[in-house]
């Protein structure tokens, strides 16, 4: 149902029952290691190309979900997923293994948000019994296609951020009262800003904005109040785009709390791994959200969280010819389903 | 001899240093600053400079890639002095040729046998 | 990583076969490293070293210059010297200098005037021959040519 | 210089003061502390250049003058070694230009180049893409040259020099 201006309310609480995340050895070694299902110890991951081993952990997540949530992927109707290599490629492939109708989504880093948002409006309104959805980037095939080639001793600035390696898949059911789950209560469609920034190796600084926006716009849409929620988390902002974010958000006049306000670029990686200013990538989000948040969710650890997923929606080649870097943020409410009686 | 591997550094080590404000001061990235210091290289040596600090520093001056720019308009007029004007087109790359045919044939061979470890 | 490593050794083993490949002799190993102040050679079994330290002398006399080494071939009289490191800057100043100042005192003989190391290296490395009797002059004077068409092609 | 100003033209004001507020936040450049890594490591590639150089004065017959080429191509073996085996990009990390404007660096960026590539054949990939990154450093060095070399060559022929 709509709400306001730009938003959707899920009435009837779609559940997301299983999630499958995957990850590289850099993860491994990361804060939330254990909150992976399964980690690579290699890069290649047994492949020979870097965007076959990209195609692979999509594909295990995929496959990690169903096995969770003990559904047969003949039992899927659609599957909602992007990546960030040229024409997504690696995910409409992981798709064409799986024989599950697809809708191949692009929303940069913001594509996890987008198709959880898409999923659960499906679901919401029995548009299907069972929707994947999922996000995946895999960092050197990243890096080869919107930097230099990963051997390149190019010297990366303290502003540049990690594309992380993995992928994280959750499967979306309609609500079945009384089951222990998390649920998708809403969600808000973020427009493209633009504020002009061009510097590549400084996402974060771009995207803070659309975040803000994005952000702003759902309590206006859903009239609630930032207490409602005990963690609203950003996609890959880093370090430097989530100070940023926070500053115009308590200019705007919403009143946040820093332990309340994070960033999962920030959660994944430890500090003394060399990431500058922290995680990014389409991977990034789905990942921390898929694996750590809900577990934290089910923990009890947070009742209430609105994920926002940033994405800079440039290419190699827009930047090369001197635009700017426009983005995008979404944002979906999560929390845990209400118990029987 | 103590003395020029002491001035190779120096020398060496400055040539870099003005790569690396060119990175961070004037914020370029390494294919413009790379191509600019050829350019600055090329410039030098058209004044004349370049091989008085090649004798002063040795590898300092030959090693960073502004000797590259040098040595193309060395090339160069090496032709020019023995053909004339069309020398300048033919002898460009007479004294370039090793780091050049060098990257061709390391890379392919670094192609064969490697794989990018990311 | 067995081929890489097998790469490695291959790298070394060359390097090492390099090392090898001519053992020379105690001074001359190191003749870049210190001052030599080697004694003038003559190849020229007919001719005596009388004019030749005079050279020596003369072009020692320069103060921007430090170790001079002096061969005298038949025709050519190779004079090879090295910059205090300071002046290096102005290195084909001094060359000119060296040889304006050489054909004047010694209008009759035909220099090959140079600074380079390895010039230098190999006129210590002949000097060293030349002591060994074995070393006939012949030979040294083949060994002396060599060494002066190495410095007419050094570009 | 024209288009930057063109640009700063069309922000509007709300993004110029976004990008105001923004730069407070944004971690500055360690640009000293970049310049005296860069200096150390741009200098000891320059010594071991040196050491090389020296070598093959010793154990082979170079001049100090002819020997700049063996020497170069022998520094792109080894950035090809370090490259392949991955050290290149975490050198290149720690000394920045340091890394990047010796002929290591060059040598890097071919090599690295061909090795991304290759799973795109040795045709397409390889032998397209080998350049894309040091395709420039010859271009406007070959161009600048060129400029450079005609004038000096002409004005000898008009005698002025």
């Amino acid at each position: 149902m709509l709400k306001g201006h730009q938003s959707w309310l899920f009435a009837n609480r779609p559940m997301i029952t299983a999630t499958g995340v995957t990850g590289g050895p850099f993860e491994a070694n990361g804060k939330l290691a254990n909150d992976f299902d399964l980690l690579y110890e290699d890069l290649w991951m047994g492949k020979e190309s870097y965007e076959k081993a990209h195609r692979l952990l999509l594909e295990e997540a995929i496959k990690m979900a169903l096995q969770k949530g003990n559904v047969q992927k003949e039992q899927v109707q659609f599957l909602f997923a992007g990546d960030l290599i040229n024409q997504i490629t690696p995910t409409s492939f992981a798709a064409r293994t799986m024989q599950v109708p697809y809708f191949g989504l692009f929303g940069a880093c913001s594509t996890s948000m987008e198709g959880l948002a898409l999923s659960s409006f499906v679901v919401n309104y029995q548009g299907a019994k069972y929707v994947l959805t999922g996000a995946s980037s895999h960092n050197a095939a990243v890096e080869k296609q919107f930097r230099y080639p990963t051997e390149y001793g190019g010297q990366k600035p303290p502003t540049a951020q990690w594309t992380i390696t993995g992928a994280g898949v959750a499967l979306v059911e309609p609500n079945e009262p009384g089951k222990q789950h998390p649920v998708t209560t809403s969600a808000t469609i973020g427009k493209v800003i633009d504020m002009g920034l061009t510097d590549p190796f400084n996402m974060g600084g771009a995207m803070a904005p659309a975040a803000v926006d994005t952000i702003i716009a759902h309590f206006r849409d859903m009239q609630l109040d930032p207490s409602y929620y005990d963690l609203i988390v950003t996609g890959d902002l880093g370090r430097v785009g989530h100070d940023t974010a926070f500053e115009l958000l308590n200019k705007s006049g919403l009143k946040l709390e820093r332990k309340q306000f994070q960033d999962c670029g920030l959660l994944i990686y430890k500090d003394e791994q060399p990431v500058q200013s922290g995680g990014s990538g389409a991977g990034c989000s789905a990942t921390v959200l898929y694996g750590h948040l809900l577990n934290q969710l089910k923990k009890g650890t947070y009742k209430r969280m609105l994920v926002v997923a940033t994405g800079a929606l440039l290419s190699p080649l827009s930047f090369q010819q001197n635009e700017s870097i426009p983005c995008i943020a979404h944002a979906v409410a999560i929390e845990m389903n209400e118990e029987k009686g | 001899m103590l003395a020029m591997f002491f001035w190779a550094f120096v020398i060496g080590g400055l040539i870099c240093v003005i790569g690396q404000l060119l990175f961070d001061v004037a914020k370029l990235t390494p294919g413009h600053t790379l191509s600019l210091l050829v350019v600055i290289g090329a410039i030098l040596d058209g004044f004349g400079l370049y091989e008085p600090l090649m004798d002063f520093a040795g590898a300092g001056a030959t090693i960073p890639i502004t000797s590259f720019g040098n040595s193309l308009v060395h090339g160069a007029m090496q032709d020019a002095q023995a053909h004339g004007i069309i020398g300048v087109l033919t002898g460009m790359f007479q004294v370039t040729s090793s780091g050049i045919s060098a990257a061709i044939i390391f890379g392919f061979i670094g192609a064969l046998i490697f794989k990018p470890k990311g | 990583m067995v081929i890489r490593y097998r790469l490695i050794l291959l790298t070394c083993l060359l390097v090492l076969a390099a090392c090898n490949h001519n053992q020379p002799g105690k001074d001359s190993q190191l003749a870049l490293l210190k001052t030599m102040n080697p004694n003038p050679v003559v190849t020229d079994k007919t001719k005596d070293s009388d004019g030749v330290d005079e050279i020596k002398k003369d072009v020692s006399s320069l103060p921007e210059i430090y170790d001079v080494a002096v061969v005298k071939g038949k025709k050519d009289t190779l004079v090879v010297y090295k910059v205090k490191h300071l002046h290096r800057f102005k290195m084909k100043k001094i060359e000119k200098n060296i040889n304006k100042m050489l054909e004047k005192k010694y209008p009759k003989e035909n220099f090959t005037v140079s600074s380079d190391y390895k010039i230098f290296l190999e006129t210590v490395r002949l000097d060293e021959r030349m002591k060994s009797a074995k070393f006939s002059h012949r030979e040294a004077e083949k060994q002396f040519k060599k060494i002066v068409n190495m410095t007419d092609n050094k570009k | 210089m024209m288009e930057s100003k063109q640009k700063k033209q069309n922000t509007t004001l709300q993004q110029r003061n976004y990008q105001q507020l923004q730069q407070k936040h944004e971690i500055k450049r360690p640009v000293l502390k970049n310049c005296i890594k860069a200096f150390f490591v741009g200098g000891l590639i320059c010594v071991i250049g040196q050491a090389v150089s020296y070598f093959y004065i010793y154990f082979f017959n170079f001049t100090e003058q002819s020997v700049g080429n063996p020497t170069v191509a022998t520094m792109v073996f080894f950035s090809m070694l370090l490259t392949g085996f991955g050290v290149y990009d975490r050198l290149g990390q720690f000394g920045g230009a340091g890394s990047a404007v010796p002929v290591t660096g060059f040598g890097n960026a071919v090599i690295s180049a061909a090795i991304e590539h290759r799973t795109e054949g040795f045709v397409l990939g390889v032998g397209g893409n080998m350049f894309k990154l040091a395709g420039s450093v010859i271009l406007f060095g070959v161009f600048s040259a060129f400029v450079v070399a005609l004038i000096k060559t002409l004005l000898i022929i008009w005698g002025v020099l």
